[in-house]
């Protein structure tokens, strides 16, 4: 395929135009050093036909048919075709960073909106237009912490999810922060205080992990006794049943917003949501979208507070930040506007009523119990007498994605599943499932 | 008329008057969703933290919420609506079967934590981009975990360190050129280093004397965009890296602007070590009103081992998961943008060599083109040929008229264009970065020039209408003094 | 500027000047389509009434197609941007879901010509709708075939034919009242019978007595809307089913109006024989710019024998296709628009029977609450009680200010609303027809009526305004004398 | 689902405003004896994933997934992903016929491209902005021929498209139109001209539904000699490789439109591509859209010569058609644009070379041979010694849909499996095609 309107004529007459006589000498001034001797080893263009039947192909490789109980931060939840189409629109969907406001209002108020949700939703007043996904926004709510209180050390919860706490752990090193991990004891944080060098920030995973719910009160009063930011990673879908970490008192609130809008994409893209309290306005990373007048009055939307960033602040941006996500933030506001307040609690409410009879249907099964024995929500840590890999692959042999094995991150969780459910699972599916486990088990 | 009423009056086709918000729509016990009942024995489970409290969100109907974002549609502008030489973001045109790739279900619903063998359809993808990526850049190995090419240069900078690392040296600077787009210097300090900015010679190139200047055993590397961000090509760029690597120090390639080479040079021949792309530019994906895109990271064969992990290595023909042996450690939280990804792979494939060779030299023709219909009232700062874009400086014009760089780029609205990169880079006072891509026809580029030039004629005939406009959009110049009191 | 240049000038966004065609983006050589290299050994043919000379056809890259067909899409107006109170067309919001359904691969990619076998998920969504269509219209077998509702015209009055051969008798005419609508005297025409219309009563209804008067034994049956185009319930229906019975003649239910009486009454409760439903009206499929629609036509017990065939008959489990016993014969190509009916059964499933009722309800409560809120200037000229739908009179407000119907609905669209029906029914001098539809919430009712009221206001005050409205949008009255000599 | 907006706040204050008190009461005017005594027999209503998972049961039901080899008007060409995204757009998905042009130039313009293309392509001048499918505008093209010459005859060829020739007598009978058909004869019409009434018009279809290309010269003498008008019904796909109706002096061109931007969508939503000379321009049945200028001297477009159509001109209108199928039209005018007019030679060309590869293939098996032998295009009749049903049967158990059986439409070509190629049949499936036939027919 070619998508250059260039006819032979037309690269002629303007090369022409140009006094060269051919494409190769606009590069007439590159130093010969620099240009290949060799050809280059690049595969043969293809027609639009053969394109998509390459891509079927690859396809036809996954298996993105499984009923799927997977989750840790990316959920199968159901996905309503209204926010396919609204957010697949052209408008959004081709068009950069809003610098020009006159003709960007429709991402810009889009943008404004979601910020609106997001801050109402956390409790917090301000919510920036998307990072790129929970685990790094992990790694800014760390930034922000030692910025603001001065202090190269941060006190995180391994209920924070691994790949959050991966992240923080790569950059701190450059950046010469002191990450002290806190363990889970029966399924929750305890914070081991003796010895720590004084946090910027705590920071938990509410629910966390192993789907169990942790305590915001005392996080909130072990930060206070330290001066300590506290900083929740929240289940952004579960914010219709749980109480709001603003609401807890927390000063920062960071979640992966997957399951705001966004199909699960084998993970990307997605988005991080992000918000803060008022205090802490200016260390914000990202994009900011605020409301204000035009020329003429009218109400208009534009990019806001940009002091704060790479291209105005450079060297001493809050964040380096630039492309973001806009785009998936733009599909988690319609998707959350089209939920509602009724609609986002429902979902929460029988996503964890159905984890609940499913753990209860699985803990009958002979030597099979959880993992933590703690108070959950929608996801929870099974342990079972068999290997989680080959549980895993055998139930997708019965066409279940069983779960995510964690003995990888949690040796202390030694075969353990982490199995989550959604509001989407049908009773017979969560039937289906426990009769397909207890086939595997009986036959591992 | 009730604010929150279902007429179109939003929409510039009928008039084009201020959108309310969803809250103006929003009525107690409207709703859209519905969901089936619940189907399993409800309990009671008292849950700690459980809140009874309705979440705060606006009760809209599905009909007024798609006609409220449909009229926000309507007031955006797009690629797919007209041309968009924004410089440094290579607004090319993003085929409609990239989407069709994007949207297949087989990759659209596959969770990340899915094991290998569930899921190798899309390992292979990786890995298919991963081939051409690096034949394209000249390097050995890549990771696409990078969302972003601000994330790609985290990256590379860790990767630096871990590099220097494993000769147990420790360097504290990081040097870039003056001309250096703001995630550079940004990333540099998150990274955990200190900036060093070099000046552009007179040729706005990097000063090659001020650069050895610069170099000592503290230097750790240097980051650099070739094409630079003025659109030229940095002649020097085999001896710049080689004054790096003389203090084993490594050149990393900013590849925002690696559309004006692709299949002509590889930044593995000008002696680069480490690499990102912004598959959002060159490779066509869209940008998504601000995101998402995708900077993964190629370097060359001796850093292989210390990329982000875990990156696909086929095992017997199949391939799996595998953490490189001294990896930095993750960068994403599952495999980044992998959506992306597979658009850039399809268009990739849909190009071949050729097409992603012709990409290169239609973007610097269109670009070399329309540098050479603008008038004088544009100067171009630096003699050298462009490449894929170019900075113009609308200094003089300002001086004669006062219409400054803002107002031309304000007023390109009005003629049905988007507007280019304003004052960026800091170097060329009143800049005007314009980047007409390779997808817009000859006849585009003319109509573009013709604007400009109409403009900077209407600069010296009346200067306030260009100053206030622009006058055809619904909205035109919002206070961002006011909006910074209302975020 | 080049007329075929890639700004957006034409979108409304930033000027909204006229988009040239496509042959203006046409240049010699340039083509957006790709195909394989024909990969079987190419024959030399010779084919009889072959030719060598290329199709006449614009020649354009595919960035320049799609900026102009979205540029395009911006010059429209459409339910998706706001209220539609297009008068008998029920221009309701059209679900989402119903076009994720129609493009389901499933369906979307499935060949008519294939067996029942291997089409058993097509012959069972036809099934699950007739049931329900049947419930609804209180008819006992329906055809899908009929491709809209003049077609569904067309096929019942070849039904009412093949009746009354049945019994071998030739009765020439068919009765419609003057308020009909446009298709159903064409019909019958085309349908080989004489158009007999009756004048309707002072009440706005057929004239029981003129019906008396003019029904024999010529009369073939009567065709009839309930409610009838001036949105009012006929109430005497029983009885003029039955003046119709008594000479052997069929009652043919027009049913672009059954949306006001969904579960509420059926056509078979009325006495009337043979029903079309416009399924893009009552049942939610989006009109697509002029269609595709669907007719569907049901019929009482002792008709179904005559239905168009083929129709899905369930054989042991099985649904199989059968032809009915006297069919009249085939009415498309194919199984209807298919697509279309799909979109309705999934809109149906989703409403359910409470759904279905709530239709009926709200959107004669919407019409009747809009046709409160009018002032004087629009009259309504019969007294009872509005359905679905009313019809006003802009007489009186031509008399005192000189603006007509037409200048109201010209400067509705400036005040962000489509047009209703204009000069229809005929029995209504300077008729305006208004549909609200039962998906309008009362906010967007209220600012109706609120800008209908304002434009009667301004026509006292400045009638000229009104008259050379309208004036926000991208062309104004446009010459219809000057178009007869471009078609 | 439910998509009134209306709270029950809402209705019980309109209710209120309007004097009633429940919403049985705006139904109060409605006579005792039309309201049915018992309630409706319908189904619960259900939620968005529940209506969901219904029609993926459904379609679970149909085998889409087949290599289609069927063809008869509907064929499966590449639809090329740019079609579906421009004409699914909702402004033009959610507008109705453009009555006021002044908001509706969107699809205004689209259809008078659309129509432009149409005339060139068939080299007519006047071309509608569509109807309802190819059959029906046979219909169409019949009332148009006899209106024009006041005969109530036509002669039709029995190669015009079965269900063509079945509509039309479906409504001939009742206006009293007298169809004559003439046979074909080694495939090709042959007219028994002897006793039969004068004709209005001559109808054939090119190629014929057999695949086999008719003599278009021949025609249009016999038709001058009866001062009728020349009728083709053609296949859209091949106007690239065989000479226009318009260039062969036809009066009349009608076509199935589907390969034009269409799905095979079960065979509808399609289209009817209708072109007539210049001299029919006022009986042409169906919307026309003309160019003209508004009162600002600015382009713009508008339906044209409404007085043809049936709400003004009432049973005296041309035709009775209201709602079409203009996003059909929409699809097929963008798709065109995309092909081009090398894309369109090119498809053709691919088409008719791979159909005569298959034929030959096809014609090696034992007692295989072509129905008709006779210079074809891209779709042929094949005739085995097996039931075309049972082969067809068999074919699916291996992957093809394997054409279409013929012998009810024509027991004079009984055993006849009418096969159609399209571009987008590879080689491999070809070959696959042709060994899996071998298979089918060994056991039979
Ligand atoms: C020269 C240059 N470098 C780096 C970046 C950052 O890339 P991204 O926006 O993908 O993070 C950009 C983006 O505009 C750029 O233009
Ligand atoms: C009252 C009435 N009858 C019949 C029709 C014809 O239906 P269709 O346009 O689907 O052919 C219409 C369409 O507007 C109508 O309003």
């Amino acid at each position: 395929m070619d998508f250059t309107p260039h006819t032979a004529d037309d690269v002629a007459r303007m090369l022409n135009h140009l006094g060269l006589s051919e494409p190769d000498d606009l590069f007439s001034h590159l130093p010969d050093a620099v240009r290949p001797k060799t050809s280059f080893d690049l595969p043969e263009p293809l027609s639009e036909l053969e394109v998509m039947s390459h891509i079927d192909g690859l396809g036809r490789l996954n298996r993105s048919d499984l009923i799927c109980f997977a989750g840790g931060g990316i959920y199968d939840h159901h996905l309503p075709p209204v926010v396919r189409s609204l957010t697949m629109r052209p408008e959004f969907v081709t068009s950069y960073t809003p610098y020009q406001s006159e003709v960007s209002q429709g991402v810009l108020q889009m943008l404004f909106e979601y910020q609106s949700m997001v801050a109402t939703l956390t409790g917090l007043p301000v919510a920036n237009a998307s990072l790129y996904d929970g685990p790094s926004s992990g790694l800014e709510a760390v930034n922000l912490a030692v910025a603001e209180k001065g202090r190269p050390v941060v006190w995180i919860s391994r209920g924070v999810h691994p790949h959050t706490r991966q992240i923080i752990v790569t950059f701190a090193h450059a950046r010469g922060i002191d990450v002290v991990e806190h363990p889970l004891v029966e399924g929750r944080t305890t914070w081991s205080v003796e010895g720590a060098p004084e946090p910027a920030a705590l920071i938990i995973a509410q629910p966390n992990y192993l789907g169990v719910i942790e305590d915001y009160g005392a996080v909130r009063a072990l930060a206070d006794s330290h001066d300590a930011l506290a900083i929740a990673e929240i289940d952004p879908m579960l914010l219709g049943v749980l109480r709001s970490p603003g609401n807890a008192g927390f000063d920062v609130a960071f979640a992966e917003g997957q399951p705001y809008g966004n199909p699960m994409s084998f993970g990307g893209p997605v988005l991080g949501v992000f918000a803060v309290a008022g205090d802490l306005l200016r260390k914000l990373p990202g994009r900011l979208v605020g409301e204000t007048l035009d020329t003429e009055a009218r109400t208009a939307y534009t990019l806001t507070l940009r002091a704060r960033e790479q291209d105005i602040r450079r060297e001493k941006a809050s964040s380096n930040i630039c492309t973001n996500q806009s785009l998936n933030a733009v599909a988690a506001a319609v998707h959350l506007a089209w939920l509602g307040p009724q609609g986002l609690a429902e979902v929460g409410h029988q996503s964890v009523q159905k984890a609940h009879y499913l753990a209860d249907e699985l803990r009958r099964l002979p030597e099979v119990e959880l993992a933590a024995d703690a108070a959950f929500a929608r996801e929870f840590a099974l342990r079972t007498p068999a290997d989680p890999e080959v549980v895993v692959t055998k139930m997708a042999e019965r066409g279940y994605l069983a779960g995510i094995p964690i003995s990888g991150d949690y040796p202390e969780y030694r075969g353990g599943l982490l199995v989550a459910v959604t509001e989407k699972r049908t009773r017979a599916e969560l039937d289906g499932y426990s009769a397909a486990m207890q086939e595997v088990l009986a036959d591992a | 008329m009730p604010d929150g009423a279902g007429r179109a009056a939003s929409s510039p086709l009928v008039g084009g008057i201020p959108e309310p918000t969803l809250d103006a729509f929003s009525v107690a016990g409207r709703r859209a969703s519905s969901f089936p009942p619940l189907d399993v024995p409800e309990q009671r489970l008292d849950l700690p933290e459980s809140t009874t409290q309705s979440p705060g969100l606006p009760e809209v109907a599905e009909r007024d919420l798609v006609a409220h974002v449909t009229r926000l549609a309507h007031r955006n502008f797009a690629v797919d609506l007209g041309a968009y030489p924004l410089g440094s973001c290579t607004m090319k045109y993003n085929p409609k079967v990239c989407d069709w790739a994007a949207e297949h279900p087989a990759f659209r619903d596959l969770h990340p934590a899915a094991p290998a063998a569930l899921t190798e359809g899309a390992l292979e993808v990786i890995s298919e981009i991963e081939g051409i990526l690096c034949e394209l850049t000249g390097m050995a190995r890549a990771t696409f975990q990078p969302p972003a090419g601000a994330a790609g240069e985290m990256t590379g900078l860790l990767i630096m360190r871990a590099y220097h690392e494993s000769k147990s040296r420790h360097p504290g600077v990081v040097i870039i050129p003056d001309s250096a787009h703001g995630t550079n210097p940004a990333s540099v300090t998150l990274g955990g280093y200190r900036a060093l900015q070099i000046p552009s010679n007179k040729r706005g190139m990097v000063d090659i004397d001020a650069l050895r200047a610069a170099v000592d055993e503290n230097v750790a590397g240097l980051m650099l965009t070739n094409p630079n961000t003025l659109g030229l090509f940095e002649t020097d760029i085999v001896e710049i890296a080689k004054v790096i690597h003389d203090v084993d120090g490594l050149v990393y390639y900013d590849g925002a602007n690696l559309n004006a080479i692709l299949g002509v040079t590889r930044p593995g021949d000008m002696g680069f070590d480490i690499v990102h792309s912004n598959l959002h530019k060159t490779f066509a994906t869209p940008h998504g009103g601000g995101g998402p895109g995708a900077g993964p990271v190629a370097v060359v064969e001796h850093l292989a081992e210390f990329l982000p992990g875990p990156i696909p290595v086929r095992i017997d023909g199949r391939l799996r998961w595998e953490q490189p042996k001294r990896s930095i450690g993750r960068v994403h939280g599952h495999h980044g943008n992998f959506l992306v990804v597979l658009r850039a792979l399809t268009y990739m494939r849909a190009l071949g060599g050729e097409g992603l060779r012709r990409v290169a030299e239609r973007s610097v023709l269109n670009a070399r083109y329309l540098e050479s219909l603008l008038s004088e009232d544009f100067e171009i700062p630096y003699p050298d040929p462009c490449m894929h874009e170019f900075v113009a400086s609308a200094a003089a014009l300002k001086r004669a008229t006062g219409v400054r760089a803002m107002d031309v780029a304000k007023a390109l609205l009005d003629h049905g264009f988007h507007a280019p990169t304003m004052y960026f880079p800091l170097v060329v006072e009143e800049a005007l970065m314009v980047e007409p891509t390779e997808t817009e026809s000859p006849e585009t580029v003319e109509a573009l020039a013709q604007a400009l030039n109409e403009i900077a004629a209407a600069a010296h005939d009346d200067p306030q209408y260009v100053q206030s406009s622009p006058h055809r959009t619904p909205v035109s110049r919002p206070d961002d003094v006011l909006a910074a009191r209302h975020p």
